[in-house]
């Protein structure tokens, strides 16, 4: 089976407002408010508006990042969290 | 497409700008796989009597577990001379019928009144309390 | 005072400008009980009113802002999750109104969310919405199988983080109803939107419209029913040849003498007026039985009409049967849940109740 | 059906009762207040018969209006008045847009205010009562009403809502003539309603800057701790009934509001322990 790929939703319908550890987002379309923590802001700006799998991102966030551990033990996690975002409509699996 | 917002559109490069990242190389925290990154808000109560049917009222809350139930809906010692052992839970649906008149499952008449009072004098903050209020709301 | 106040207001908001303070406190509560408050802010909007007028109106249309936002949103959950199964995802009522951009959807209030898909896709539709968080609302079997057996629809099922309701319909009348209409033929005429998402065509959508005023309720929420009905008319009455499309399209759905009576009822209160019959009064009636509080009055035409949307569903045997059913339910007295009536709150807390 | 109208705050009622003394005590302890501007009300209260022979007998007064709750529990005629504060403050918590209202309680000093809220027995309501009576203009004991353009708190000064052991508190505060009848055994437990002083009603419609949020919980030892922006947002929004029909307007205001307004929890265990903690707080904030 191929890949999964995910396409963040568009920066125009988010309001983020980092506070302290966590950081708020406002959906527009949805007009639901999320409290959410690291890595969530990061991937949905590093997604942009490109339709991508979970390496591409991890790959896109260890260039920004100083992730800590091996790439390749962050794909699950990264994968976890899409499935969360894609839940709420933040990311849409394609 | 389905987004046919009133609101006027952001200024695109600002939105862009605020999920960019604050500085280069700087330390992410990934968190762990089974540790949810979200909370969504939800409106202070669910909005539809519905969504409570499979909602559970705990009889007394889990912080209070032990005491026995008054008549009146206090929580009293245990072996307090005419209230009831507690420690139940009855879902919402059972509770919605009680309000309607019907004794809660496996309960004496007494015993079920005396725990409706209990679950009617819920507060806010006391495990319950929103599946009872939501049992409350209008569909 | 009855809500013909409110009628000639939606009909003729020009007409609101004598109103004086007792008369406007009566439009906004009639309006608020008929769930028409968001249209009515929208009908005056532009209007000279008085201040506190203009804040109560400024405060609804906000608020059907907010609805239909929720609303829209809830449309393209269901499409994110049927999206893999291949099947036409139709939108009913309120959301499809608000969708398609139609001035039946301009400040209207939308509970559920009302979706119609072929028969034979039900199984799929249903797996595949669970698999997405919503889950089952009823759990007495009495009621499952009900629905299952003799229902338009799936039984309602409710998101379980967004607490959003979804009816999925098979057809827009219940199998027990003495209409048949042609749900085959509505899916097949049905007009994309893009996006995965359909409506129905603009005659099918005025059937079922007027099967849904009186076809099957007991008429709860039939002001904001009619306002849907004339908007309906208004809108596609320009097109060419629509009466004639619309009148055998309900032949074909068994419809027509539904549509007569609603074209008569929409003609007579919120269009160019018209003749009533005498049968038609006992609706208007039902329509108009509103006081100055906003209290329904009228207790025995609405008893009448509840009785009567009953006998509409099901044959006499099998009515008395469910009326006993559920009359150990509270049903006969209790709230019933209206087929799209949900009053639209915001959140209350019982501890701000005192 | 008997009527009256009344202004309270930004916000104006039309209340109908089946029965005359609801209407009555209402009459005496809202006299000072204004009535509605051009006798428009915002919201309709009516207090109904639960059933048409409860009109006489047992007679019990069913909550409704604009915006009902179908299943509330009516209550006996002997509680009327607390009847109409409900479904004054239910039309509140489910029809009010021009404000995010927050379940809080809220008291003002050099136009500054001080906002209190956390769950029902935090004493928020006592202490606001003991602050309205000390120096302090009560805005309101029950809602505070968050300005979503400029970020200022607006009073709701209603009658405040005694309860239980705050009742004997207040008596030895205030003139007896200021408080309404003893409703006892009540769905609340005994409530007593006091009116607001004078200038608390006098400057309803004056808004003030918000200076201080607190967490209150009352019957445990003197404690304060500070609430990170994050869980002041998250429990304002449990705490506000329109937040989320708001909808970014709200999100911009509660942000804001936690982002700029410093945030205490704070135990104690008696009232006069709490002024003095509520003192020490405001004048650090200060």
């Amino acid at each position: 089976m191929a890949q999964p790929r995910f396409r963040a939703e568009d920066a125009s319908h988010l309001v983020i407002k980092p506070l302290d550890d966590l950081s708020l987002i406002y959906h527009r379309r949805s007009g639901t408010t999320h409290v959410v923590a690291s890595p969530v802001p990061e991937m949905l700006g590093v997604m942009g508006g490109d339709p991508l799998g979970v390496e591409e991102i991890l790959e896109r966030l260890s260039q920004r990042f100083e992730l800590g551990n091996e790439t390749e033990s962050l794909i699950p996690v990264v994968a976890a969290r899409l499935e969360e975002l894609a839940a709420l409509g933040l990311v849409e699996r394609l | 497409m389905n987004d046919r917002e009133d609101h006027s559109q952001p200024d695109e490069a600002q939105a862009a700008e605020s999920l960019a990242v604050p500085s280069r190389r700087q330390m992410l925290m990934m968190g762990a796989v089974a540790t949810s990154a979200v909370v969504s808000i939800r409106p202070a109560l669910a909005q539809s009597a519905a969504s409570v049917m499979n909602c559970e009222i705990p009889v007394p809350d889990m912080g209070r577990a032990g005491q026995y139930i008054a008549a009146d809906g206090r929580l009293v010692p245990p072996d307090t001379p005419g209230a009831f052992p507690a420690g139940r839970v009855f879902k919402g649906e059972d509770v919605k019928a009680a309000i309607k008149g019907r004794s809660l499952p496996g309960t004496s008449y007494e015993q079920s009144q005396a725990y409706m009072n209990y679950i009617r004098r819920l507060q806010a903050g006391n495990s319950g309390f929103t599946c009872y209020a939501s049992l409350q709301m209008p569909r | 005072m009855s809500a013909m106040l409110l009628v000639r207001a939606l009909r003729d908001p020009a007409s609101v400008q004598g109103l004086g303070s007792g008369e406007w406190n009566a439009l906004v509560s009639m309006a608020r009980a008929e769930q028409l408050i968001g249209t009515l802010a929208h009908r005056l909007n532009g209007l000279s009113l008085p201040p506190a007028i203009d804040r109560i109106m400024a405060d609804a249309r906000d608020q059907a802002a907010f609805v239909r936002r929720q609303a829209l949103w809830e449309a393209d959950r269901a499409r994110a999750a049927l999206n893999g199964l291949d099947t036409p995802v139709i939108l009913l009522k309120g959301t499809a109104y608000a969708a398609a951009g139609l001035k039946a959807g301009v400040g209207r209030s939308i509970g559920d969310l009302d979706i119609l898909v072929p028969r034979e896709a039900l199984p799929s539709v249903e797996t595949a919405l669970m698999d997405a968080g919503w889950e089952w609302v009823k759990s007495d079997p009495y009621d499952d199988l009900y629905y299952r057996r003799w229902m338009h629809e799936l039984p309602p099922m409710i998101h379980r983080e967004r607490d959003r309701m979804i009816d999925v319909h098979h057809t827009i009348l219940p199998l027990t109803a003495r209409q048949t209409p042609d749900a085959d033929a509505m899916i097949a005429d049905r007009l994309e939107l893009g996006g995965g998402l359909c409506v129905l065509s603009p005659e099918d959508m005025v059937l079922h419209c007027v099967a849904h005023l009186l076809a099957d309720g007991d008429l709860a929420g039939c002001s904001r029913n009619l306002w849907d009905l004339h908007c309906l008319l208004e809108e596609f009455g320009g097109e060419g040849g629509f009466e004639a499309r619309l009148e055998s399209r309900a032949a074909l759905h068994r419809l027509r003498p539904h549509l007569e009576r609603g074209l008569r009822l929409a003609n007579g209160l919120y269009g160019a007026g018209g003749a009533l019959r005498l049968s038609d009064r006992l609706y208007v009636r039902r329509l108009l039985s509103r006081n100055h509080w906003g209290q329904e009055t009228g207790k025995l035409t609405r008893l009448a009409f509840y009785i009567r949307s009953h006998w509409l569903r099901m044959p006499p045997l099998m009515l008395a049967r469910h009326l006993w059913i559920k009359s150990g339910a509270g049903a006969l007295t209790g709230q019933r849940r209206s087929q799209d009536g949900h009053v639209e709150i915001g959140a209350p807390k019982r501890a701000s109740i005192r | 059906m008997q009527g009256l109208s009344l202004q309270i705050g930004p916000a104006s009622f039309r209340i109908a009762s089946a029965w005359r003394e609801p209407v009555e005590q209402l009459e005496r302890l809202y006299a000072a207040y204004p009535k509605p501007e051009s006798g428009i009300a915002d919201f309709t209260v009516r207090l109904e018969p639960a059933r048409p022979w409860r009109r006489w007998v047992r007679p019990s007064v069913a909550i409704c209006g604009d915006y009902m709750l179908p299943d509330a529990a009516p209550l006996p005629l002997a509680q009327g008045l607390l009847a109409a504060e409900m479904g004054m403050n239910l039309q509140m918590a489910l029809g009010w847009r021009r404000h995010a209202l927050l379940h809080a309680s809220c008291v003002e000093r050099d136009g500054r205010a001080l906002v209190m809220t956390g769950a029902s027995g935090s004493g928020k309501s006592t202490l606001a009562a003991m602050l309205g009576e000390r120096g302090w203009r009560l805005m309101g004991d029950e809602f505070a009403l968050l300005d979503l353009a400029t970020g200022d708190v607006f009073a709701f000064p209603r009658l405040i809502s005694l309860k239980n052991g705050a009742i004997g508190v207040m008596e030895g505060e205030a003139k007896p003539v200021r408080f309404g009848p003893l409703m006892q055994a009540t769905p609340k437990g005994d409530i007593r309603h006091l009116v607001p002083r004078p200038e608390a009603v006098a400057r309803m419609s004056e808004g003030a800057m918000p200076a201080l949020l607190l967490f209150p919980r009352f019957g445990h030892e003197a404690a304060v701790r500070s609430v990170g922006k994050s869980e002041s947002f998250v429990r304002l929004t449990q705490a506000s009934t329109n937040y989320v029909a708001l909808g970014e307007a709200g999100f911009a205001a509660l942000s804001r509001f936690v982002d700029e307004v410093p945030a205490q929890a704070i135990d104690y265990g008696s009232g006069e322990e709490a002024m003095a903690l509520v003192e020490q707080l405001w004048s650090a904030a200060a």
